[in-house]
């Protein structure tokens, strides 16, 4: 802190006499309020959890009570009123965050990449969409594998997927249809919009190099 | 670690004294030569540091003395059955081949620059290599490093979290079945049926009509207002629904309103 | 930002002339250089990474070229003088970091210390450092000591060093090199940044004794 040996100016923020009074000198010789706020500054910006009074009160060399200590940190969140970031007390502590407000700005940064369903749920999706209602045995059959319940309930709980009866067999299975919001949210006014199967085969057939996944 | 402080460095503790230096005739107490010994990090460090404390010098190494008190070692680390790494021992081949050749009358020079050089230069030039990656080590140690000498500012943004869906397209779809067909060319025994999209689609329509589980009339099943086609692929569905017993159809009396319900309505009673 | 519309006073940190009529009117109507000042400062506080140039570009929703962004920041670094926090620049761009002389309060609140290295990783560090890049037998044949592979695992652990190819000699030995997180965390720019290498003819005349530790 030997840079910052010189008297530096009553920070302008304190707008209560009375208050001033209390801080006035309370370091000593050693280290005056405004250096003692740029390390508490430092200890909270630099802690990924809020800190609470008791813990701040270890940075300081004299002993500060309880209403000094929390006179510091309203000077210190009024310090950086107007900025993007914030000092605000949380239920454990005090804790420096970014505004609201900074979250459009800072998505720039990290753009999430738009998650994408797995290729069983895709294919499974395609089942009930082309042979609809079908029945989840149906749907393992086709796939040649076992269908999870996770699977169904990602569609259905999407909106995609619905029951819209049972088949009259033993254990009399649910039989599943796509729904008027899966034609909306794919953008399509009829089930006819999707490429026929005929379409799909032909590409399949004349173009040996698409193989699954 | 500054290189003026070393001396006062103490090269071993024994019985909690302190050993502030390397005693000059190399006696070592028994029990400190274990901690003396895992000091060094190989022989090039051993040599080093016999070479800097006993003031020789590097561009003259003597050998025959250099390669006693290396001997000394050896012998004590091995009279200890300290394990002994085998560097140390090739180490030691290595100063006796340099100590003998140089006891061997130097071959007349075939030419300027061929094999007259000293032996001792190879490892002159590794011991002031080592030297220099030793004292570099100490550099880097010194330097301010994140987390041990400053922390990294890390303000927290609550980002609010609105789930994102994955986005599904037409395409995506497309290719799903592509994948399927392709795997069924490869298991023939699926089969998978190409079939009339829209009669798939209309027996999902009627199903969804007839959910209540109640009769409805066969003909309030048809659309009018969707043209003959409509009216064809509805009555397909239907047929195609019987046919799976996914519906029954009934007519009480010959002519008479035909109505039809989900098989589950009919199992539920 | 609304809370922000008026106009802000002049940055009184920027001492040239030409730079400040750079930046004069930057944002247009948008947003006022003082505004963006923000926006990165929020930005840079809550990366966990050194943020690039090109990164900072995208917080802007005018386009900036690398000089007006590096002027910004140059700002931004001087509005944090005499702080406890600083605006630093390292290897992968610019990040905040506690000075070096809080760390003695800091270390109050989080007495955990991170390990210090043996010897033998810290002179395989030199070694990679100053000669990449390096096979393990390029160490071994330097430090005349074998190099286990524990050590090598520490600083790849630490993200320190990374193989960066395989020497075309029998066996393919990976070459190592240090990488941009070594050079971050030492809060460095460039290679360039390290204490130079002592001179082979100064360690010639180097007749202190240096001992093992």
């Amino acid at each position: 802190m030997s840079e910052q040996a010189e008297p530096l100016p009553k920070s302008n923020v304190v707008s209560n006499d009375s208050d001033e009074s209390i801080l006035t000198d309370l370091f000593g010789g050693k280290m005056n309020t405004e250096q003692f706020k740029h390390v508490l500054e430092a200890a909270l910006l630099t802690s990924t959890e809020p800190l609470s009074i008791s813990e701040l009160k270890k940075l300081s060399d004299v002993s500060l009570d309880t209403r000094q200590m929390e006179m510091l940190l309203e000077q210190l969140a009024l310090d950086w009123q107007g900025r993007g970031v914030e000092l605000s007390r949380v239920a454990s502590g005090w804790r420096f965050r970014a505004k609201p407000e900074m979250q459009a700005y800072l998505d720039r940064l990290n753009p999430q990449k738009p998650p994408r369903y797995s290729r069983a749920v895709l294919e499974t999706l395609a089942i009930i969409t082309y042979h609809q209602p079908v029945t989840r045995g149906d749907i393992e059959e086709i796939r040649g594998v076992a269908v999870s319940a996770q699977i169904l309930k990602t569609l259905e709980a999407r909106g995609w997927l619905e029951v819209v009866g049972t088949r009259d067999a033993p254990g009399k299975p649910e039989l599943f249809a796509t729904t008027k919001q899966m034609l909306d949210d794919l953008n399509l006014r009829a089930l006819q919009d999707l490429p026929s199967l005929q379409e799909i085969g032909t590409l399949l057939e004349n173009d040996t190099a698409v193989t699954p996944e | 670690m500054l290189a003026t402080q070393l001396p006062l460095h103490p090269v071993a503790v024994i019985h909690g004294e302190p050993l502030l230096e390397m005693p000059l005739d190399l006696y070592i107490p028994p029990d400190a030569l274990e901690l003396v010994l895992e000091g060094f990090q190989g022989p090039l460090d051993l040599l080093l540091y016999l070479i800097r404390r006993h003031n020789l010098d590097v561009l003259d190494i003597p050998m025959a003395q250099l390669t006693k008190q290396y001997m000394t070692y050896i012998e004590m680390m091995q009279q200890h059955r300290l394990e002994l790494a085998a560097e140390y021992l090739l180490m030691a081949a290595v100063l006796i081949e340099i100590k003998s050749r140089m006891l061997l009358p130097r071959p007349p020079k075939a030419s300027d620059d061929d094999s007259g050089e000293d032996p001792r230069a190879e490892l002159m030039r590794r011991l002031l290599e080592y030297e220099q990656m030793k004292l570099a080590a100490q550099k880097l140690n010194e330097l301010p490093q994140v987390g041990r000498d400053f922390e990294i500012v890390q303000v927290l943004i609550e980002r609010t979290v609105h789930e994102r869906l994955p986005q599904v397209d037409v395409e995506d779809i497309r290719q799903a079945w592509l994948g399927l067909l392709a795997r069924a060319k490869l298991n023939q025994h699926h089969k998978v049926r190409r079939e009339q999209l829209s009669v798939r689609e209309q027996m999902t329509h009627v199903l969804r009509r007839l959910q209540g589980g109640e009769y409805v009339p066969f003909d309030q099943l048809f659309d009018m207002e969707g043209g003959v086609p409509k009216l064809v692929v509805t009555f397909i569905a239907v047929l195609e629904l019987a046919k799976e017993y996914l519906v029954e159809i009934q007519q009480s009396e010959t002519f008479g309103s035909i109505y039809v319900r989900t098989s589950r309505a009919i199992a539920e009673e």
